[in-house]
């Protein structure tokens, strides 16, 4: 089995291989000295040439993080079937925008209406969770195409709330 | 000793608090709102009865209905906690009315000190040094620059109006004054449609120092030593220590008798805790009193060794405190980090939802005061704190080092937690030296991430621990479809990138 | 201070040693046999690596194996823990040899105050006071007589070959010494093929009261006050505490000051424990000496706020004391039980097998030094200890109650523990007033479970909660055949009953 | 849904009807003010008349215990129907009695062999764990009819190692 993963940023080939009852790792093409085991759901003890590292695989949401002791580092996995089939599509970053609800809560003000030009950075809606009243600004400077919530209503987090064009 | 109390609160402290009576042999009765059922405070207590809805104005805040479990579980006391009705006079009154003892102050103590404007003339009245300056609007430019030469610059300016640093000007010398004072005022007015200001000695970095006090209903008077709570973000405590890297004995001694004057002046009764801000030359200046326990209490436990919620119930059940103020002995260090339900990489944002599983550390100089466990969902309703992480140690190094040590061990998964940025504070060189002031953090925090150091052999193993580890993550869980998606969808970080900008979060007003 | 400390241990102090480790900014290498690859303590070192199959005879006991790690990983020391290599002076030897500073005392010092005989003979030496007897074989019921009227009766006699009670009279006056030594005579030869006897003081309810003690390279022997270690099963400590409930000051100063003569006599280094047994009349008598850090080191811990380890780590460095003997101060009351995967409803059988969930108990005065975590699997091969959970008071009675709360919070599910034990012995009213001896718990347990009160409305009301709690279970978990099968066939009571009566566990000689 | 719950040798009638939301406990035909809710798996916090429990049910091989706060109870659960058909057949208390294993480990010694005739708690073979050796003794007093394991061999706990008849 071989998987790209990209660790930090930088993308590995990373490949597993069973070789009898001991397993190969091998990452961009090196061999590892790497030992690996699942202590608990989602926390793995890997010893590479001794060195014990205990990494902690969570999913929020879209995003995957691993945790070790002292760092955090965003994981993004494609394996390379998946990653061929993927490539074609880029990524539109300009454009309409969809605005998303940052955490589940509480539309308590809507700044905007649709039509509406704004600038980046401007104030769209106040949502308010735990005690905490949270602006959401806009993405880019543009005008309002659509907001999607009304005052009152409450959002889940990943929601979009408002299209900016 | 009282046979049941009642615990007015949710979350850590009502665990803390379940805890302290189980100790002392006095029933737990807790309250839940709808969304509470299965919390902690009520699966520790001996008793728990249902007060209504999710939000805390129809639960947690009405008098009535705490008031009410209490007669009808035939409770003889009620703890208030912190936060909700803690500083709310109401609630002492009604206990009065319905014969209960309220483990606190009395509520004209209450209104006596927990106002600040009232609080401050008491701190004149006794003495006790406060931030030069007025309270009272000054009409004119000139009137300021007479106050000003009085009390000497640097000086700020501040709406009367005002709140979040508008219309407030910081003023270095009396040249720097008119034009301040032009844009103050205009900034006041179009911020609150209120141009007035008044004026205030600028403290450059001052700390946040506060005095905890004690005192019973026999004229008995104690300060416990002090916190340092100078590491804030946005005006709200994060880390706190004991005792601060700056004290002397000689301040120690000043603060704390300025507290017990001030307390007794105010005729206080039960747990108490003076603010101060103290200047870089030790100057130190009554800022207000918190007449609750407070959040950060157990770093005054560990390093007294006593147990602040017995020595409430035990005040309010009219005991003599046990010690005097010569009987006080502080022992090593403690710090506390409050560990919170928020995204520190996206603005500290709320981050509710469902734990999926606990890291909770343990071991030589570690406590932990929590509200959670595995498998509970955090509500949306309430303040975002999970529990504080405790550590003890003989010295300052050693505490420091135990936390980052608990740290390690502690993670909340599921949710989002604020643990990296204790990791952070913990390795800045400032914090380090116990060179912080109340707006340090902020700072900090807008200088932006640290330069990681220098890609080490360390650093490229753990990114291979990583990546192994994601590997064997995926193989087990990239069957289901769903999460396979999940992981791969190459928009995921541009979401997350723009997310990230689109979002401040502004502190509630 | 060293750069890197092999652990050579498994298990809670593994875990312990790691973590002292981590606070001081030294690198732990953790060593670990075939079953304890996902343990705690591998998860929490810097380094880990491998040394062989499960029984301890291949991997933890072999001083090459050991010692291989040590060079390999570049170690400069090597921290033995308790059990395994720690009495054994090969490891101190082969560690001199390797360049590699030993955590410990030196092998000579260790085969001097470790080894029975010769550490009494010193003791005699300095003027301890040992259990009055004699240690070589008595050849004649006249000769016992004449020995047993110079120390006075009662004697006990024992087999010099023997263990385990066999061969053992206690003898309370002249008139009965010819029986006892005709029975005991007999006893032994059959037992043992071997009719020697020796005769001793026979101490009637004897406590077991022992000091820690420290010394440093330089000379300075310091003792930390004692722990109070009477609640034994089987001669096997159970439940400790410090200080002990009949400790006065001069009793400590005297036993503390034999303890360091003792020390100082075989010129010990590190930390180091002094057993003494102690009557009635509060007179002491030497037992042994246990040349290492102790699993109850905790209590003595809580009490002094030093950390153990970290001192241990500081003297193997070469660094002096950081304090006089005038400067340990004790404080308050700590309390330790030792938790262990054992059946107590079944004779204490050991119960490994895989834990399923873990309830850790946090919040003031608890600390828990455990080797174990839900998911982990506890191997048959080892002592079956999986941690240990301490409390501290202000006083003794906090102490308890605070190790009754966090006894109520604590639980390893999935396996059998011997939890339950400790609730009744803290419920005991010679517990709780500090009323015990070495064998009580042995004569506690023989007198079977005391009755439980009569029937109050608590106790119907727990078993209405727990039928309710079955019901749900049950509900949820009776579609799987299996486990409605388990839960519901009659036989499977008589299965316990009867298994119970089949089984007597043996200690191992 | 109704089940016949043996606790603390207790047998009780309990009865769980959902009326509305809201849960109707019965229990031997007493109606109890009750709320259950299941906190973690197995973990329920239960509150009679206000009364907080919380009670934790674990499987031990083939028993069922109850833990709350301070007590422990060995539980037995038996449905109506599943009851009626078990009640036939009584539990055979002599006669042959298979002797079992307590525990998972190695036996280090077999005292006896088939034909011995043995007295009621002499020792039968011995079984070593964790470093304690442990001895498995006679039930009953009789005749050794059938010994099922070998020194060396190892067991796990409830296995049978011996037959007294």
């Amino acid at each position: 089995m071989k998987l790209q993963i990209e660790i930090a940023g930088k993308k590995r080939h990373v490949e597993l291989a069973e070789a009898g009852e001991r397993p190969l790792w091998t990452i961009d093409g090196q061999r590892l000295e790497a030992d690996a085991t699942e202590a608990s759901p989602g926390i793995y003890s890997i010893l590479i040439n001794g060195k014990s590292f205990e990494v902690r695989i969570e999913r929020r949401g879209a995003e995957l993080r691993a945790m070790t002791r002292d760092r955090e580092f965003a994981v993004v996995i494609q394996d390379e079937r998946e990653w061929r089939r993927h490539r074609g599509g880029s990524v539109e970053a300009e454009g309409r925008q969809q605005v998303l609800a940052p955490m589940p809560g509480k539309v308590v003000r809507v700044l905007v209406s649709a039509g509406d030009s704004v600038r980046a950075g401007q104030g769209l809606l106040v949502v308010e969770a735990m005690k905490m009243q949270n602006e959401v600004r806009a993405p880019k400077s543009g005008t309002i195409d659509r907001v999607r919530v009304v005052e009152g209503q409450t959002v889940n987090a990943g929601e979009v709330v408002v299209v900016v064009s | 000793m009282f046979k049941k109390v009642l615990i007015a609160n949710r979350g850590e402290i009502a665990v803390r608090i379940a805890r302290a009576c189980r100790e002392l042999g006095v029933r737990a009765v807790a309250v839940y709102s709808d969304v509470d059922r299965a919390s902690l405070h009520v699966r520790l207590a001996d008793e728990a009865y249902p007060i209504g809805p999710a939000p805390s104005r129809e639960s947690y805040l009405v008098v009535e209905k705490i008031l009410g479990v209490g007669r009808y579980a035939g409770c003889d006391a009620i703890h208030p906690g912190y936060g909700f009705l803690a500083e709310n006079p109401a609630l002492p009154r009604a206990c009065v009315d319905a014969g209960i003892a309220f483990i606190g102050p009395s509520a004209a103590a209450m209104e006596q000190l927990g106002a600040k404007t009232a609080a401050r003339q008491i701190a004149r009245d006794v003495g006790a040094p406060t931030v030069p300056g007025t309270l009272s609007p000054i009409n004119t430019v000139d009137e300021a620059r007479e106050i000003a030469r009085e009390i000497g610059f640097p000086v700020i300016l501040k709406a009367v109006a005002g709140g979040g640093g508008k219309g407030m000007r910081s003023v270095a010398g009396e040249n720097q004054l008119a034009p301040a004072w032009r844009d103050a005022t205009s900034e006041a007015l179009n911020a609150f449609g209120d141009s007035r200001l008044y004026l205030e000695k600028y403290l450059e970095r001052p700390r946040h120092i506060e005095i905890q006090v004690l005192a019973d209903h026999h004229g008995h008077f104690v300060y416990l030593g002090e916190r340092e709570c100078s590491v804030q973000r946005r005006h709200q405590k994060v880390m706190e220590e004991a005792p601060s890297p700056i004290m002397t004995a000689e301040l120690r001694k000043a603060m704390g008798e300025a507290a017990v004057k001030l307390a007794r002046a105010g005729t206080y009764t039960n747990a108490g805790t003076v603010e101060f801000l103290v200047d870089a030359q030790r100057n130190f200046y009554f800022l207000e009193m918190n007449t609750r326990l407070q959040v950060e209490h157990p770093v005054t436990e560990m390093v007294t060794s006593l147990d602040l919620v017995k020595l409430q119930m035990r005040i309010a059940a009219g005991e003599p405190l046990p010690f005097s103020q010569e009987e006080i002995e502080l022992r090593g260090h403690a710090i506390e980090c409050r560990i919170y339900a928020e995204d520190p990489d996206n603005n500290f944002f709320p981050s509710p939802g469902k734990i999926v599983d606990c890291g909770v550390p343990t071991g030589p100089g570690i406590r932990l005061d929590a509200g959670i466990y595995a498998g509970w969902t955090v509500p949306n309703e309430y303040d975002p704190m999970l529990g504080k992480l405790i550590a003890w140690g003989g010295d300052r190094k050693e505490a420091l080092a135990r936390m980052g040590r608990a740290l390690q061990e502690y993670y909340a998964s599921g949710i989002k937690t604020n643990v990296s940025l204790f990791r952070r504070i913990l390795a800045s060189g400032d914090f380090q030296k116990g060179a912080v002031y109340t707006r340090w953090l902020d700072d900090f925090l807008s200088a932006g991430p640290a330069l990681e150091g220098l890609e080490d052999e360390e650093e490229s193993r753990a990114e291979q621990a990583a990546a192994i580890a994601a590997f064997l993550w995926h193989r087990r869980h990239a069957d289901g479809a769903n999460a396979f998606e999940a992981s791969t969808i190459p928009e995921s970080r541009w979401k997350t990138e723009s997310r990230r900008e689109q979002v401040n979060r502004e502190p509630q007003p």
